[in-house]
């Protein structure tokens, strides 16, 4: 003889949560080996990402690729224009409209950054060599990893990553990432 | 499972280390073998202390206990050793503290051992009456006093079980637990809802509330002995060594057990007051699950032997987690040096703490002797036992709070909900608010038991005390500090536990944070020279 | 002159109801400009990423940032390990433990991949040349991008990347992201 | 917002378009505007109907309407273009079904005109005596016939003015919406708010429930009609093209009119019953809202003058939305070939589609003079009314399904919740599951529309078969197939409304989605041409 539908209700009530309880308590997730962890976290320590960008396809494939890499610790993105200023030049020469170019690149950049909801600054800065420099500027904003989209050179037989990259990947402190765009198409 | 091929091999300086083998469920029933108990004996002081409106005392009670359970579970995750709270506050307040803490819950370990052998030898003695035997008729006077000595020596032979039940393995010991545990829990999920759907009439319930409804003192003493149900989750962290990925299993395990017994604690005292009166229940305090079983229909036939029985087993899994707590917990305090050396040491055989088991076993019969040598000693052992528990949790919650601070790099896979961020020392502190609040209601309920608990407010302080003058000459003797602790490399146990623990995320986690660290150091350093 | 509780209540709840309502519908999440959406959606598109790893720390980084990069859209992980047999030994030949380094090294980057639940298959190969063979092997697995841990050569002055990933970008079909750890510590 | 340097610039090829000044507010008061009026007209004749259930009966249509709203929403976000219904009919089904389902809803929109602009001028007439102006002065007799020549008037002056404000700009138009719209929500919310708190009687609602339970079939006819408070979702989508950022607004702007709505509708039944017998708003069909207001305290005092003040705006700016998207929608049929090109023409001046504004408007006029001739006019209208939205919504049901098959590239921000994957031409498919139950649903109430309304179901119909006359005689006229579709570039098409919309992102989606598919067919070619 049921006494009241509330009684039914709480029985009820008390059965789903007591079975769910023990349901979740008892599906323990797996363990995660040691190489899994090791690589996992070492990733996760990257907290200063520097991104040299050239305003280009390639280029911001390179800051979609370090939003992905460091959205999961919440790392800081550091995005680089670096306006190559010949020799025959002073340094702080008029360039045309390169300052305009460099302003655009890091808008872009930080366009994506902003829909990944990551924290960002912005350097632009003026170099005889843009490896050299970039090598400088990980060094002085403690990067952890330089990561760099670039193009395909078509016929440069001797060194296809580009002058740039090679100077980056010879010299850098820290580590690099290069992502290489396929020659075919360029949007 | 991929676990297999990456398992650490036994580290070969520590040959006998004690063994992993305690599950999810394990792990667990060591903490509802404790607590299940303690519900079994609160529910008819709580329903006779605030009447009409028990439910709301076992609510009030259950909101300290939660938070308590939180900061176990914290820590528990943090630092998966045996030891408990006296670990905790070693490492967040120093020896001295870690001594205090540590010889407060052995008070309670010991009388668990005592008094639930002592009880559920008691609802073995229902049975015997089935058999031709009458327990009555075993007595001899000693003086003027009456002893069945029956009784005495079940209770005995129980204890010596335990004892030896624990000798030959954690194993063995948990697996006793868990299946004993998993019947008492299937036996009280239904009388819950036995008794919800056929027994409950929710108008009953409101006007006992709405007509004896507790004044604020009765309420308030009414939770404060709701408080005493809780107990018991110490046990999972006592257990935490032994226990096979504790990092990831002890979080779940203590938080299944905060909320099933909160959840049992409101449901038997909501269906107790829906069922019968209150003045019921206080006139049948010592037994209030069998009183209510009998007023249930269909179950009510079999009241008498399933509570009995259920009493007997839920009451000797009980007195089974005092012994293994209270050998673990000394483990470790000796360990630590804190207590002699000659605790330190694990049976090669069965890889237990032969020792520490026999030792505290010992202690706990000694006060079951007493416990039926002079009838007030129960109740001594239970007014000890309050002030033992919540002085360990009130130094527990100012462990966690200080960890916060000097251990930021250990990785807390659960933290306590409810954190402020403030700047401490160029870092960030994550300052636990819900910390303080559980410091703040532990504390009220510890005044509490020294105000109105006559013989506790002396006996127990007594215990530590005594506790304490061991301490002094023991590090004396030793050469050690006594108000100072001895230097340790904390950093370098916290990777091996973890480790040996399998947890190698945490251990990675760890790792990185710690060499974060040291550069930054090296930097600071660096700078300094520079100028 | 309140009459019920129960009115109370749902006067209460009617009004926050209709006030979250209208609170979610006014804040609109912002504009995705143009450029970022194409950045994001082109990573998007990669479906089958294939990861050559030799089974060594800086392999497994390159599988870590694999995983990254494949999470959001839910990609294929293909890993590869290619055996180089010399051109001493038929291709067939007995290797000595080369067998076991295979299966190992697959296997800590499957963990990798079950710790971030992507799919995933494994391939072990024995060919001539490792950079060939992968390049091979994207164009048969129909590989949208190849991703490299490479280490540092320490001393190669004239090619920083070595011998095999220097096939690899200059004859891969696909986008190839490399991924160099600096030189100073081997874990 | 960084959205201003990178917004497109006015596609040159064609100068005048609509022009995107549509505001997240704005898009839902458009629905709301139509849907307001509405349940204002259908709370009574429920209540009528279902009696003691009304509640439930609002609820069971609602549960209809929530799938007709689901619908709507994912077709509305994926096609952010004028033209609702129709557009989706003729995507997914065709011309002819474009048609027809454009047809059916310009039936709806014109009553719209017609019907709200006299509903409104009634409530004004309300304040007319204080000025010392008695409306029922104002009439001459046509035959046996009583015309009142002032309430004409001012009907026909409320749709001139409407007429006006929909050409000088939709910006204009919109914001006449949004003020009355939150002037009218405010008002709506305060008279629940304070009917709760200080009238409602709970054992009132429930006596009402168990003493006047509806029979079957009162329950079903009570549910139909309250169909009719939930029409006007439509409104949203044929102001998508003239909203900025459709794709993202729109499905905001749809789930929130559904469920503001849905808990309006049930909340003004629930209210009511809990606050007069039922039998009350049978005997004030035409006015429950004011009914109502006067039976609460301290707003009954203002009940008359704030009800119809109400009454008079909220039908106005429902009028302003029939005559909004009465010419969206012929300018959308006309611009995609189905009536003439005449229509197709925006206004350099105020980018509105002048022509179609007035042309649509003055057919509401029409019926608005026939409604005042013939005393059944009215009645006709309404039955109408039902019979062209649920006509409308049965085939956008269809449209929805077979879309999911024949254009699965077009990137969906929204889809209707509970899909089946089902494999269908090398491709996943996710059929709709409440796509069908809501066609069953729709179904159902065309089919009780049809057997319950005698007026309604022979001149429903006659307007969709002339219309129909007219599409073949124009179609053949122009020498286009009739009952075949136009060759159109659908993709072309479908990236221009994406970017023209500032759906950068969906644009993207898109383009790389048939990258993809393009691959793959040259593969599967090549596979051919291999063999």
């Amino acid at each position: 003889m049921i006494h009241s539908t509330l009684g039914v209700i709480i029985a009820v009530f008390f059965l789903i949560s007591i079975i769910s309880l023990l349901w979740w308590m008892l599906h323990v997730p797996p363990i995660i080996p040691q190489v899994a962890a090791r690589a996992h976290r070492e990733v996760e320590a990257l907290k200063n990402l520097l991104i040299p960008t050239q305003g280009m396809a390639y280029s911001e494939r390179g800051v979609e690729l370090a939003c992905r890499l460091g959205m999961e610790q919440n790392a800081t993105l550091i995005f680089a224009y670096v306006i190559e200023v010949p020799r025959t030049l002073p340094l702080n020469a008029e360039m045309g409209n390169e300052d305009k170019v460099a302003q655009e690149a890091i808008s872009h950049a930080e366009q994506l950054a902003a829909l990944h909801k990551m924290k960002n600054k912005s350097l632009i800065v003026r170099s005889r060599s843009a490896g050299e420099e970039i090598v400088k500027l990980a060094r002085e904003q403690e990067a952890d990893v330089i990561v760099m989209g670039i193009r395909q050179h078509i016929g440069l037989k001797e060194n296809i990553l580009g002058r740039t990259s090679d100077i980056v990947l010879r010299k850098a402190p820290c580590e690099v990432i290069i992502d290489k765009l396929p020659g075919e198409e360029e949007t | 499972m991929v676990s297999d091929n990456t398992s650490t091999p036994p580290s070969p300086e520590l040959p006998h280390e004690l063994r992993r083998d305690i599950t999810v469920w394990g792990s667990y029933m060591w903490g509802y073998a404790d607590v299940g108990a303690d519900i079994y004996a609160a529910l008819g002081l709580v329903i006779a202390a605030a009447q009409g409106a028990a439910s709301l005392a076992f609510a009030a009670a259950g909101i300290v206990y939660i938070m308590i359970g939180f900061a176990y579970t914290e820590l528990a995750a943090t630092y998966p050793v045996a030891g408990g709270g006296h670990y905790f506050a070693l490492r967040g307040l120093g020896d001295f503290w870690g001594f205090t803490t540590g010889v407060a819950l052995l008070l309670d370990y010991t009388i668990d051992i005592a008094l639930f052998a002592v009880a559920s030898a008691g609802y073995v003695n229902f049975f015997l009456p089935y058999f031709g035997i009458e327990p009555s008729h075993f007595v001899f006077m000693l003086g003027s006093l009456k002893i069945n000595y029956l009784w005495l020596s079940e209770s005995f032979a129980f204890i010596l079980f335990l004892i030896w039940l624990n000798i030959i393995g954690i194993k063995e010991s948990s697996l006793f637990n868990e299946l004993i545990g998993a019947f008492d829990i299937s036996i009280e999920s239904s009388v819950i809802v036995f008794g919800f759907l056929f027994a409950w009439k929710p108008e009953y319930l409101i006007q006992q509330w709405q007509t004896s409804f507790p004044t604020l003192h009765q309420f308030m003493y009414g939770s404060s002995l709701g408080i005493i149900s809780f107990v018991g989750l110490e046990s999972i962290s006592q257990a935490a060594q032994e226990t096979k990925r504790p990092a990831t299993i002890i979080p779940r395990t203590s938080v299944t057990l905060i909320f099933t017994v909160f959840i049992f604690a409101t449901a038997f005292s909501t269906l107790s007051l829906g069922v019968l009166p209150w003045q019921t229940f206080a006139q049948h305090i010592g037994d209030p699950i069998a009183t209510l079983a009998h007023a249930i229909p269909y179950i009510g036939l079999f009241a008498g032997p399933i509570t009995a029985l259920l009493g007997a087993t839920i009451l000797l899994i009980s007195a089974n987690s005092g012994v293994m707590s209270a050998s673990r917990l000394t483990y470790s305090m000796s360990e630590f040096g804190l207590i002699t050396k000659w605790f330190d040491k694990v049976s090669p055989k069965y890889r237990t703490p032969v020792r520490t088991i026999v030792v505290f076993s010992v202690i706990g019969i000694v006060e079951m002797l007493l416990s039926f040598l002079t009838p007030q000693a129960m109740d001594t052992l239970g007014n000890m036992y309050a002030f033992g528990a919540t002085l360990g949790y009130l130094i527990v919650f100012v462990a966690l709070i200080r960890l916060r601070f000097s251990d930021p790099y250990t990785p807390r896979p659960y933290k306590m909900p409810l954190n402020l961020k403030i700047h401490y020392k160029d870092r960030i502190v994550d300052f636990p608010v819900l910390g303080i609040l559980g410091f703040l209601g532990v504390g009220m309920v510890l005044f509490e038991v020294i105000l109105t608990h006559k013989i506790g407010r002396i006996a127990g302080p007594a215990w530590v005390v005594l506790g304490i003058v061991y301490y002094i000459y023991f590090r004396k003797k030793n050469n050690m500090p006594v108000t100072k602790s001895i230097e340790r490399n904390w950093e370098a146990h916290q990777m091996d536990v973890l480790i040996s623990a399998e947890e190698f995320d945490l251990a990675e986690e760890y790792r990185i944070a710690l060499k974060e660290r040291d550069e930054k150091l090296k930097k600071h350093e660096q700078i300094k020279t520079d100028r």
